[in-house]
């Protein structure tokens, strides 16, 4: 997935020289997981270089280069690390366009790692799109594989507006299924892994149902959707799965045509629990399907603590947790 | 190793309420005393000039020294016609909000000279990251008034479409940034366009606005951060009228050094200024808007000034400070002084003045006559809810359409 | 209602030296919301001060202090000026007890006045409980009157752990119902504006049934309480309203126990809607309550945009919505 | 008015890998040359020694000038013996993650001297607020080795339950705050500690520590106005090493000031130190414990020094500079250096001095032994899962109550 999302940075300065990528460690040295090498040596010191350690400050000049007219790409080395430039994303960027009725607007696009399952700990395995998806005017984009990730990258520089875009840094190498104690299976061997040569957008607000199934719809993305998978197959569920690859926009046509269809539904997600994304998504579909629900919405996440290190794997909402909660909605 | 403990220290200013005001503790150096290096000058060469004060006005109203700019008379005059027309206009739209109609507004009174000033010594196609106090950059740039107050009142023709506070401007088509409702925002964004520039190789500088106040906030330090990172072509005004809100200048960190000083420590030059000379302020403003254009990086300029009117109009000064404070502020009126001068080398005397004034008040009462035909705050009420909607993204996403459609429909039935 | 903080403020000072309040206006001119006026003649310039305009060092330092052993009471002046000072809120105050395993810990408290109504435009107005209540390790909580206010404030200030204190500034001078063309009937008017004198503590956790009723649910906190009642009597709906006082710690049974009982349920805040605290209420309920619910449970809230300065009042969630949306679930 | 088009400024570091190193540039001051002003001299009398360097041992090892702090031997002696300590400390723990005994890294190489020589010049009660590259702090109090140890294995011994990664040590009894992983945010807090001492009469002092990358993070701004407004008892300690991960200095604003710098701004005291100089690290933060402990505030100290190692275990510096900078660093290494002082004075020889590190070895061989009985990462696998939901909040809410029995009944299943 490294290789996509510098494939799609690489893209994206090829065709507009208004694109511009700078953050932490991301000129000479082409960012901590790599994903900006060699674009520095390509497009010079200028069109990707590093920053000083100051989230704040790369997201307000970017804010202002959007202002003047570029589509600056940043990069916060990792989610935990966004904090500081919180109040940039949400008092400026996400309101600019609206208080200024449209006469000045923030193209800008702010990528950050996410996730667990790497022995990170607490400050380096977070999930903090729920506090993105509560912010009118930021749109939020999270995707699971390659082919996806480079699209969606392209679409979110495209897009007018600012974009969170959040890589599950765990699926960097592979789509990690939850079996931490298993090999994984590099990207070169999955369907997804392969990437489209060149430029190429995956749209944003439209979701992908990766596996077709009646009985149950299992809302998720990111990290999630390969560990949702593992889940379906093992407990041989007729699930179908719902990659949502962006939260905002967010394609609830689609959802809510599986759960009328399947009448029960699952959500998923890395984040911890309470007042996460998928608390939005448990009132949507109680209020677009109520009337075809046949049990309560479940909900697996990560639990409501900081991410432990050495419990890791006790906190990672994993294939065995919801499969269990796959067969708890087909039971009841 | 000590007896004693510790202890906390609280800042306090000077004077409080019923106290003699009592500036006798504020060193004010003779006109005409600081040196004017090279626009080139290493900023390590000219860290004094962050303690010392430029000014070329001196108490006769006579233009001295190294950093008079010599300016044409008629440059002058429409300089004192901004700032006049701005104090007029601040004197006008205060009596709106009290009657009424307007919620919200903010005087600049005292402080003219730093934002005309400094328009005047930028190109028209320089870009501003102003705060809510300079709205003399719109007057000097020739934006109507009508706009403004459009805004102000949130009338039909507002242009950000009654959205905003009032004051809180958005003027792209005069270079002026939307103003925030969150202190010092502007700053790095100020630096981030000034860096687009220079990206793009471009000749248009950037200017950010700052109060004293607000320089505590993490943004002032992230601007200057990445200002000397860069090397952008921007120009930092803080504005020191030693008051935030309650607060005074010593609660921002102002008792132990000056806010031009903050600049040594990024290698960057700090120059502080007379605040309420307009010539200084040119000269300044003009000298760090050339350094930055002819890729020597960023300045950054302490404007010491005094904040005449009360904070907002939500605010009453009287509960934390003399009220006489402003008479006795030992450097005068920004107006007055520019009018002395002018008056002093025969280009100027008090008919024309007064003639001036009255034309501006006519001016101001004719375009507010314009403004309060197209409606004030709620009166009429705004027509245009839907427009709630608009320019969150954009494009209207699914969820706001559907939202829009609830509240109109709700709007449409009549209150049982 | 200011006067009810006030005087929690004074009792907590009074009774313990380690409390001490500071934060931009609050020293000498009592703050702009005169919350804290008179506690700096009376307790000394070094317990109740001012301080730099500076959100992230405001709630650093008082984190700071609450590791000393003090009870740092900060105030924000508005919550829509918190964010500077999310990232020490999130990263440092809520994870503090956890990531020391209880070796250091923050028992701060940030008082913030919250919401709209007072034609403050879009910076004046929010409110961000949502992204509070996100957070594991943070306690969040919004009274919405005088009598509350108080004991919750003390409540909070012994409480061991960072509290948000969400004020709604809407009804700091009266029980505010969203009819704004009626003159608001002063605090003293009110059974509950009459506040106990001396110490008292209102618990954390546990929400008041303001109105009993069969029919329907009501969940609300802060403004919208009076709003959700004044809805009740004009509609003539045997609504039980529930005022949840604390959004974290959350009381569950209190919500579980009414809905099971009425059938149906109307979630109301003023905080937009995509991802808010209600959100979570109604994922909540549809958990705890699924084979009860006898309709989709509505969500009345502020709309999905910044708060628009000539619009408020179509931006407000009045007494209109709340009564519609009431007939609604009513109906169906 | 400029033909030129603006050009924007990318900084680089002067040598890349494959460059012959080449610290021509840095101007290495003599010994003994800095004055040593009174603790209560005000910070605008010495804004020079922010430019300058502190510096007691000269080439050939004599402590020379007015900063000598003419320690007595043994206390030299134990100064080398704790950062020799923590030096064998690092090597063997590098080692256990390598072996994939831990998950994670830092070491301190060619810093040791700031940490322990910092720690000496404060009472044992004062309170530190380290960044991750402070463990000499801990060493030099006295806390036992298989205590780190435990919290970097994440075993049953682990002080934090496993939590946190390996060397966010957090150490009450040592005065030793909770390492965040978030960059900087401990200075407001040494701020605050400070604040509160003061506010209740101690007499106790706080130090925070921080990089010269994360000086340009948002709550060094904080930590330096809050501590000039209210004169905090607190000493920042800047460690500029030269890097941030891979990118230099002057990423962070080091190109045209010193980091010392910034404290004149905020008119603090800022002191330049020769940071591998234990008797300079010393002197200078005796100077400033001493100035806070008696009331006259808060300063800041860089302490220029180099990073010898990686970053941490997770990088590779030879992707982005010389392998050989470190060895032909201008100032050296801190132990060599108060080695040779100390046997310029008579008071050690290489005898003693193996003898030492082979004891050292043996003490950390014989910790490591103990700190392995009780488990390494994942071995055996820790086995209180359910202590993961404590310490969240003083009682643990229902939700969380729900969630352990939940994963504790899920953890029971066995898999299918
Ligand atoms: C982030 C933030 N914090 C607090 C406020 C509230 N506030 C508005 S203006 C002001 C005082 C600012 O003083 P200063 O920066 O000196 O500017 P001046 O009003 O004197 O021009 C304060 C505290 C705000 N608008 N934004
Ligand atoms: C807020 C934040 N941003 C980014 C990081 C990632 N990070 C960890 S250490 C580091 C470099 C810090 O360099 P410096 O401050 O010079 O300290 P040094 O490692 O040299 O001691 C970075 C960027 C972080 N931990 N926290
Ligand atoms: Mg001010
Ligand atoms: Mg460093």
């Amino acid at each position: 997935m490294i290789q996509a999302l510098n494939s799609a940075l690489d893209s994206a300065m090829e065709r507009d020289p208004k694109v511009l990528v700078y953050g932490e460690d991301v000129g000479y040295f082409g960012g901590v997981f790599r994903v900006t090498a060699g674009l520095q040596k390509k497009y010079g010191k200028t069109r990707c270089f590093d920053a000083p350690i100051a989230e704040g400050g790369i997201i307000g000049t970017a804010i202002g280069m959007g202002v003047y007219g570029l589509r600056p790409v940043v990069e916060i080395q990792f989610a935990d690390y966004i904090y500081p430039g919180f109040d940039q994303l949400v008092s400026e960027a996400a309101r600019l366009r609206y208080r200024s009725a449209g006469g000045f607007t923030a193209p800008i696009t702010v990528r950050t790692p996410c996730g667990g399952g790497i022995f990170g700990g607490q400050t380096h395995s977070q999930s903090p799109e729920g506090i993105f998806t509560h912010v009118c005017g930021l749109t939020t984009v999270m995707p699971s594989n390659p082919q996806d990730a480079k699209g969606l990258l392209l679409a979110c520089i495209e897009d007018d507006d600012p974009v969170i875009f959040l890589e599950p840094k765990r699926i960097y190498n592979g789509p990690f299924d939850g079996h931490h104690d298993r090999p994984l299976t590099p990207w070169s061997k999955h369907a997804l892994g392969e990437v489209d040569e060149g430029y190429y957008t995956v749209p944003l607000g439209k979701a992908n149902r990766v596996r077709a199934g009646d009985q149950v719809t299992v809302l998720c993305y990111g990290t999630m959707v390969h560990v949702c998978l593992a889940a379906a197959e093992e407990q041989k569920i007729d699930a179908e799965i719902i990659d949502l690859r962006s939260l905002l926009p967010i394609d609830l046509d689609a959802i809510v045509e599986s759960v009328k269809k399947t009448g029960r539904c699952v959500v998923v997600h890395e984040a911890t629990k309470t007042c996460g994304y998928g608390a939005e998504l448990v009132a949507l579909v109680q209020e677009h399907c109520f009337y075809h629900l046949e049990a309560p919405i479940e909900r697996v996440t990560g639990w409501d603590t900081p991410y432990p290190h050495a419990y890791e794997w006790d906190y990672f909402p994993g294939p065995k947790r919801v499969g269990v909660a796959l067969k708890k909605v087909m039971e009841s | 190793m000590n007896k004693k403990s510790l202890q906390l220290h609280i800042p306090e200013p000077k004077c409080r309420p019923g106290d003699k005001v009592d500036f006798s503790d504020l060193k004010i150096p003779p006109a005409g005393k600081v040196s004017r290096p090279e626009i080139n000058v290493g900023a390590g060469e000219i860290r004094d000039h962050a303690y010392d004060l430029i000014r070329v006005l001196d108490d006769k109203g006579k233009a001295v020294g190294p950093w008079n700019p010599k300016l044409d008379p008629d440059f002058l005059r429409s300089g004192l016609r901004h700032m006049m027309l701005t104090r007029e206009f601040d004197e006008r739209m205060v009596k709106q909000q009290r009657v009424g109609k307007t919620s919200f507004y903010i005087k600049s009174t005292g402080e003219e000279a730093i934002a005309v000033a400094s328009a005047m010594a930028m190109h028209k196609d320089d870009m501003c990251f102003p705060s809510y106090r300079q709205q003399g950059l719109l007057i000097a740039r020739g934006c109507p008034l009508v706009r403004l107050m459009n805004q102000i009142f949130s009338n039909k023709m507002d242009p950000v479409k009654g959205r905003q506070l009032p004051i809180m401007y958005s003027e792209p088509d005069y270079g002026f940034f939307s103003i925030s409702g969150n202190l010092a925002t502007q700053l790095p964004q100020a630096v981030g366009w000034a860096m687009a520039s220079a990206y793009s190789g471009d000749k248009r500088i950037a200017a950010g606005y700052v109060g004293d106040g607000a320089s505590a906030e993490a943004d002032f330090h992230y601007a200057l951060t990445f200002a000397t990172v860069y090397q952008a072509p921007v120009v930092i005004h803080i504005s020191n009228n030693q008051w935030a809100i309650s607060t005074f200048q010593g609660m921002a960190g102002g008792e132990h050094a000056t806010f031009a000083a903050r600049a040594i420590g990024y290698g960057l030059p700090g120059l502080r200024v007379d605040g309420n000379d307009f010539l200084a302020c040119y000269a300044a403003s003009k000298w760090a808007s050339d350094r930055a254009r002819n890729n020597h990086g960023a300045t950054v300029i302490e404007h010491f000034t005094y904040r005449a009117a009360a904070h907002s109009t939500s605010d009453d000064p009287s509960a934390y400070r003399p009220a006489d404070e402003w008479k006795n502020w030992p450097l005068g009126d920004p107006i007055e002084r520019l009018k002395q001068h002018l008056i002093v080398i025969g280009e100027w005397d008090d008919k024309r003045h007064e003639k001036l004034q009255k034309e501006l008040e006519a001016h101001v009462v004719e375009q507010l006559k314009e403004a309060s035909s197209y409606g004030t705050l709620g009166n009429p009420p705004p027509d245009d809810p839907g427009s709630m909607f608009e320019d969150v993204l954009k494009e209207m996403p699914g969820r706001l359409i559907a939202q829009r459609e609830e509240m109109l429909k709700l709007r449409a039935m009549k209150d049982e």
